[in-house]
């Protein structure tokens, strides 16, 4: 059977996917635990750093296709990296300011924050279009994506092997949710943030300055979804529009998970990766019906458990 | 603010508290939610090292004057001052670093953090908590020690009680605030409770008490203020107003002895 | 358990109160505010538009340019003005000119006038909460939006075809939706879905669905029926998926049914490209659906989609029906109820009230109006495909719900029919207006559209005509007292 | 604190009011100090104030939303083709462009129509781009008697439906399919081929006319499907490498089809790669990257071989104008325009009806950068050769028509 020949990379696909999912659901969950708002600008802020990374490395590495290799290798990669998570920090921080903080202060209702979201990603990714061209971009490459070991079992036409770039997705989103984990549970901000999360009002009372918080969560969110759009940018694609997609999957992903938690987001990204990529294995013509399967196991979940998967009632991470 | 403020010793002499300098005075202090009026013109005076019990009905403004106080309304007119300055313009979480403790009404315990973390939580204001302020939570709430790994939400009404009174001593107040500390609790843990607030009083702490159970808190207030629709409608020593019959009537009627 | 003297603690507060950094200055804020604004507003007006060879082309045109610093001026100018007027100084002066101004009008306008004025003012004073003229106000209005089509600028046929095939498609689709997040406070980014399949109906209904398997649509007409059959159809068939996505995921809380409906969409798209059984002929559709045909009692008339009157009339017509339906719901039993489930859906359980009934009811009317919307905008379009019900369209009118003023069927109308015309104008004004060249570019719009929204929602976050209810529960939260919704308040009641 | 937000307020759209003003200002000096201002403004070519009356082109495509790239690749060559010819001159009127974005959707494309029709200067449309709004919309040009030439769209079924003034100027899915199935068949003579669409309208039209030829020619066909906006192509990538198929298929556009091109070359799979035209634009390789393009094969009917020095004039003249590479359809959309613009030349008077105008686009004979511009009585191209192009280091270049690729293999 298809599925069980191809388990191994089936399931190396999906945590690579579902990793990328996981770092962009964070700031989807993060938002909402202080917030309670649907950060649908989150798809563009995502965007913002993939394309703040691939200007850095074409600014780097030029255009010429020449790659590099050693420690400029390195070099640029984490550049490029830093230099997307700094956008799009940067994006979120000031998306918070200019959209959020002044419902904030007037205590509009969710809806209006929703819609708010709504009206900035239109705002932002059109504009984006506007500033670089409706094409997509092109991305240097960094590194030579060279292959580093072999998965097991092995289809007709050749060894499948895992690459460079994806030991470097993968590493990086795990090394990122789990200082974010250690930041979360064990700093001050953090423990701020999930008093926050639970309540704002309270916290303040401890004093909690709630508003540079938020704002802190904002740029917390934004590194992750930067770091996640470049490395997105260099296994997919980079354009304008790249963020909806992967901003509604990661949404789900952080739904799946218990929206407002932020380890439920990561084990959400995840476990939505793998369901995507086994779907595809199980189901004959599987990739028709990946958004059925998962928007179905979605409902499944929610229906099993209503505030998701590591819902607020159980879990203790914000 | 430096963590470990100079200290002095606590002017427990045999004077009334109520004769020390007013640490936090209110005077007339209006506050509206949109339309609705909750204070009309408050004058207020709480004396350092004293316990005033703040009493009336339900809707009468007793949270909404603590919430003024510790920053989280803004009055419309009228002046909270806090060692004889205004306070006015000062968000609330910078209040807290004056050393005003709030624990709010319904206790508001972060339910899904530790025992631990809560009382940590109280420590926000300084860079790190003081292990000496924790063993004195501790020995004011052994309770809260044995329990200290459990969630906040799992813990009994009189626990939450008890930790959002210690998660407010965390941040060494010299004035706490307390809203309505018996609210839904047993009888036996409310004197428990009241007999905690003596001793954290004693240890020099300034309170104010928010309390609808009338009675038991002005036995252990020095002084008293009844509100009702937004009026300090009298204003007395403890004993006076619990001797008052008009007090008795409308407010012991149920729980004088 | 310390005490600190009180002259220690005095220090503390007037350390607090102390002034901030000269570079905290709010003066120096709001410059920095205009500042950023107008070199925003440089790239948005614009004309040139980015490459994506050369990234820096758009910044290069207009900050390092003399347009960039024609604003840059502009915006610090603005600034000077802005403060001088902040330091009373020109406030004054201009204080003492209307003052002046004022004396002078006050000699050349006879007396009579202005008792005639405020005997004017008092008579609208009378009028305008007066029953009858309130009537005949909304008679009068209806007769406009009913001759619409005769009138000034929709006598162009542009602007005839974007009010019968967008204005009032989107605005009876958002009187639906008004239902289900307005009243019933239930948040759902799925709509479109019930449109979809009201469009599919229409479809289906007129023979040119299922296609066979040679891809033929005529050998094998299933069923050719009158569109007008379509309506009480679609209406069955959108009722039976509210309910079948509702009865199971009504009982979720607020943000995870948006995610949940968001999902049906999802899959109602899905199911329409991957084409179950050739019923939708997949990512093909179908074209030339005949479209309404009317043949009673001798009177004969075939809606022709080259002329977009007749379209607007039976528009018109459902959105009256349905208004008039609504507003005998929003103020039934089941309108209250609704409120109560909105307000507080525990208290309203808690006192009796079936809620999950409730709340399926709002869904499934719903989704039956999206569904007529469907039917209508696929008559007037004569083909279908998945990509006419993006996943964008259902958040798009839950946005033109929340910008009219949610809630309120007024608003939910104007909200609807400005947002949805005016890309339209924008792009192709009429001659009269920018001497007919486009206001924006059109590539630009969407660009505008998002900003609108985004200004708006910050500005003004009760919408264009809020209810009044609405208007009083923002009210009432911008001052902290209850939450403006319930909807985002966990199910069970809890509170934190 | 209310005073200070109105004052802010009042300080926002003062700003507002300056800058809109400032841009007005701006655009009727025709300038702005930018090298592209005057080109890129929004609706209309602006015309040399030479007393001339004014004519309009339309162009009706996706200018704005997801499909937006391939509108404004028309859009550019249109503007081109009309820039070029009032610098000629030679016209008793001078030409404007007047745009009609439709979003490549069907919902907008008789609103779109309107516009144009409306608009008694239009007299000829460029679009509509994509199959869905031509569907909506052609009936509307029949009755206007307006000429609409689509650069794109290319469901067959479009000139089967009785749309007279409808015409494009590319070659329909099915001439296209069968050509492709029929190239891969014969002269890659691949025993199986692995064919993957977009579930675009565009790429199932393709590849159903692709699969239906290729069972035709007794091949082993296998399908699947992958949505524009795929986030992962490994899995169908290494479908694709482990069926070992000779031969592999995409019909889609190049956006998602550079990225499946990353996941192919990963995947490892080292049989014959194809497209078709919705893929043959150089975003293709830079989507891809230069690695994963290398030795990509297209299908085009359309002839723009680099050797044709008109090409490379092309090439520099819309880089200028538009800051861009051309794209898919961008010669589509200069034809088209040029081939109103013969016809309006032919007629050579300031005053010319849509019908006349109509009448003769349907007897127009023109020699386009891409191919001979002739049409069928039903409004298809009359050319049907379809030509076959390989990524050679980097560059589309030509490696002949498949008719003789066919035969002379």
């Amino acid at each position: 059977m298809y599925f069980t020949q191809h388990f191994w990379e089936l399931l190396f696909q999906g945590i690579r996917l579902g990793s990328l999912y996981a770092l962009i659901a964070i700031g989807y969950t993060m938002v909402y635990g202080v917030l309670q708002l649907i950060n649908f600008a989150h798809s563009e802020v995502f965007m913002s750093g993939a394309l703040g990374g691939v200007f850095m490395l074409t600014a780097l590495a030029g255009t010429n296709g020449n790659i590099p290799s050693g420690f400029s290798a390195f070099e640029y990669t984490a550049l490029a990296l830093i230099a997307g998570a700094v956008v799009s920090a940067a994006v979120a921080f000031s998306l918070e300011r200019v959209a959020y903080r002044p419902l904030r202060k007037r205590h509009a209702p969710k809806l209006v924050y929703l819609i708010t979201a709504i009206g900035a990603s239109i705002f932002l990714y059109n504009l984006a279009g506007k500033l670089f061209g409706r094409n997509n971009l092109q991305v240097p490459e960094s590194f030579h994506s060279g292959p580093v070991f072999v998965l097991p079992g092995s289809g007709p036409s050749g060894p499948r092997t895992v690459k460079t770039l994806d030991v470097l997705i993968i590493a990086t989103a795990f090394v990122m949710m789990i200082v974010l984990d250690l930041v979360i549970n064990r700093t001050k901000l953090g423990s701020g943030i999930r008093a926050v999360a639970q309540d704002a009002e309270t916290a303040q009372l401890m004093g909690v300055d709630v508003g540079k918080v938020i704002s802190r969560t904002f740029i917390i969110g934004g590194l992750l979804a930067g770091v996640g759009g470049v490395l997105y940018a260099m296994f997919h694609a980079v354009s304008y529009t790249m963020g909806f997609i992967p901003g509604i999957k990661a949404f789900t992903a952080a739904v799946l998970g218990g929206i407002g938690n932020v380890r439920g987001a990561m084990l959400g990204g995840l476990l939505l990766g793998i369901v995507e990529s086994f779907s595809q294995g199980i189901i004959p013509n599987g990739l028709e019906w990946v958004d059925v399967v998962s928007f179905v196991v979605l409902v499944v979940v929610l229906l099993i458990r209503p505030t998701g998967i590591l819902g607020e009632r159980t879990g203790r991470a914000a | 603010m430096s963590d470990q403020a100079s200290t002095i010793p606590a002017p427990r002499t045999e004077a009334s508290p109520s004769d020390n300098a007013a640490l936090l005075e209110l005077s007339s202090v209006e506050v509206a939610y949109g339309g609705i009026v909750a204070l009309k013109g408050i004058d207020l005076e709480v004396r350092q090292g004293e316990i005033v019990a703040l009493l009336g009905a339900n809707g009468a403004g007793k949270t909404t004057t603590l919430r003024t106080v510790s920053g989280l309304l803004k009055p419309r007119s009228g002046e909270v001052r806090y060692a004889g300055e205004a306070l006015t313009g000062i968000p609330a979480h910078k209040i807290v670093q004056l050393g005003i403790g709030h624990s709010p009404e319904g206790r508001r315990i972060f339910s899904r953090m530790t025992v631990l973390e809560n009382l940590q939580m109280g420590a926000y204001r300084f860079k790190s908590v003081s292990q000496k302020d924790l063993d004195q939570v501790f020995e004011l709430f052994p309770r809260l020690q044995e329990r200290r790994t459990q969630l906040g939400g799992n813990l009994s009404g009189g626990e939450q009680q008890m930790l959002a009174i210690g998660r407010a001593m965390m941040g060494q107040p010299a004035l706490l605030l307390l809203d309505e500390p018996s609210m839904g609790l047993a009888p036996l843990i409310v004197a428990q409770i009241f007999e905690i607030i003596e001793r954290i009083n004693a240890l020099g702490t300034t309170i104010l008490l928010v309390e609808q159970n009338a009675a038991q808190a002005l036995k252990l207030a020095h002084r008293g203020y009844v509100l009702e629709t937004g009026e300090v409608v009298m204003s007395a020593p403890a004993g006076e107003l619990l001797n008052d019959p008009r007090i008795r009537e409308a407010y012991l009627g149920e729980t004088a002895e | 358990m310390s005490t600190t003297s009180i002259s220690e603690l005095s220090a503390q507060v007037r350390r607090l109160r102390k002034q901030d950094a000269w570079w905290k200055n709010p003066m120096l804020g709001r410059l920095a505010i205009i500042l950023a604004l107008v070199l925003v507003l440089s790239i948005l007006t614009n004309q040139v538009q980015g490459s994506s060879s050369d990234y820096t082309l758009l910044f290069k045109s207009s900050w390092f340019s003399s347009r960039g610093a024609q604003y840059v001026i502009g915006g610090v100018l603005i600034w000077i003005i802005a403060e001088a007027w902040r330091i009373q100084g020109l406030r004054r002066i201009a204080g003492q000119t209307i003052s002046v101004a004022g004396r002078r009008t006050a000699l050349i306008v006879p007396r009579s006038f202005t008792r005639q004025y405020s005997r004017l003012a008092g008579f609208f004073r009378w009028l305008i909460p007066n029953r009858w003229f309130r009537r005949v106000l909304v008679l009068a209005v209806v007769a406009v939006a009913i001759f619409l089509p005769y009138l000034g600028l929709f006598t162009l046929p542009y602007f005839q075809s974007v009010l019968a095939g967008q204005v009032g498609v989107y605005v009876l689709a958002a009187l639906g939706l008004n239902v289900v997040v307005g009243w019933a406070g239930l948040l759902d980014l799925g709509y479109i879905a019930f449109f979809a399949i009201g469009a599919y109906t229409t479809a289906i209904l007129s023979g040119k669905l299922p296609v066979g398997a040679d891809g033929n649509p005529e050998a094998h007409p299933p069923i050719h029926l009158n569109l007008f059959f379509a309506f009480p159809i679609a209406v069955v068939l959108t009722m039976t998926a509210g309910l079948i996505l509702g009865a199971p995921t009504l009982r979720l809380r607020g943000d995870y049914l948006a995610i949940v409906t968001l999902g049906f969409h999802e899959i109602v798209l899905q199911l329409a490209k991957n084409n179950p059984h050739n019923l939708t002929n997949g990512p093909l559709g179908a074209t030339g659906i005949s479209t309404f045909r009317f043949n009673l009692f001798g009177v004969h008339y075939d809606w022709n989609p080259t002329d977009s009157k007749p379209y607007w009339f039976l528009a018109i017509g459902l959105i009256l029906i349905v208004v008039f339906a609504f507003r005998r719901l929003e103020h039934s039993k089941v309108g209250r109820t609704w409120t109560a489930i909105r307000e507080d859906e525990v208290a309203a359980a808690a006192s009796g009230v079936p809620t999950v009934k409730y709340k399926l009811m709002a869904f499934m009317i719903g989704a039956s109006t999206s569904g007529f919307a469907g039917v209508l905008a696929t008559a007037k379009i004569t083909a279908i495909t998945p990509d006419n019900f993006p996943l964008q369209l259902s958040i798009f009118v839950l946005a033109y719900v929340i910008f009219g003023g949610m809630g309120s069927l007024t608003g939910v109308i104007v909200g609807a029919s400005l947002m949805t015309f005016l890309p339209f104008f924008l792009q192709g004004p009429p001659s009269w207006f920018n001497s007919g060249k486009p206001v924006v570019d059109p590539k630009d719009i969407p660009m505008w559209v998002g900003a609108v929204l985004l200004t708006m929602m910050i500005f003004r976050p009760q919408g264009l005509i809020p209810s009044k209810r609405r208007a009083q529960e923002l009210a009432q939260a911008e001052h902290g007292v209850g939450d403006a919704d319930a909807m985002t308040e966990p199910a069970e009641g809890v509170a934190p | 604190m209310r005073t200070i937000n109105r004052v802010r307020a009042g300080a926002v759209i003062a700003a507002g009011v300056f800058a809109l003003s400032a841009c007005a200002g701006s655009s009727t000096k025709s300038g702005g100090g930018s090298t592209s201002s005057s080109t890129g403004s929004g609706s209309s070519t602006s015309a040399a104030n030479n007393g001339k009356p004014t004519l309009e082109i339309g162009v009706q495509g996706p200018l704005s939303g997801a499909n937006q790239a391939l509108g404004l690749n028309i859009d550019w060559g249109v503007k081109l083709a009309v820039q070029q010819e009032n610098a000629k001159g030679d016209l008793p009127f001078n030409l404007a462009v007047k745009e009609a974005d439709d979003q490549g959707l069907q919902n907008n494309g008789a609103d779109e129509a309107n516009l144009l029709i409306q608009d008694q200067k239009v007299m000829g449309v460029v679009g509509p781009a994509f199959s869905g709004p031509t569907a909506a919309a052609g009936a509307l040009y029949s009755t206007a008697n307006l000429v609409a030439i689509s650069p794109s769209a290319t469901a067959p079924k479009l000139t089967a439906s009785g749309f007279k003034t409808f015409y494009r100027v590319v070659a329909n899915d099915n001439i296209q399919g069968k050509a492709a199935a029929d190239y891969m068949a014969k002269a890659l003579k691949a025993s199986n081929v692995f064919v993957v669409d977009d579930k675009s309208q565009y790429g199932q039209g393709l590849s159903t006319a692709i699969v239906a030829e290729l069972k035709a020619d007794g091949v082993t066909v296998e399908t699947d499907s992958a949505q524009a906006g795929t986030q992962d192509y490994s899995q169908l990538a290494s479908k694709v490498a482990s069926s070992g198929a000779k031969a592999m298929y995409y019909a889609g556009y190049y956006a998602d089809g550079g990225v499946f091109a990353k996941a192919l070359k990963s995947a490892g799979y080292n049989g014959t790669m194809m497209s078709g035209d919705g893929s043959k634009d150089p975003n293709f390789i830079t989507t891809a990257g230069k690695d994963a393009a290398e030795g990509w094969q297209f299908t085009c009917a359309c002839l723009d071989a680099g050797t044709n020095p008109k090409y490379a004039a092309f090439v520099s003249a819309y880089k200028q104008l538009a800051n861009a590479e051309p794209g898919t359809y961008s010669i589509e959309g200069y034809d088209a325009a040029n081939t109103i613009i013969s016809v309006l030349k032919g007629l050579n008077t300031a005053t010319p009806t849509r019908q006349a105008v109509a009448d003769a686009v349907g007897k127009v004979d023109y020699q386009g950068l891409s191919k001979e511009v002739k049409f069928t009585s039903t409004g298809d191209i009359s050319t049907t050769a379809v030509y076959v192009y390989q990524i050679k280091s980097g560059v589309i270049t030509l490696l002949g028509d498949v008719n003789t690729l066919v035969g002379g293999s």
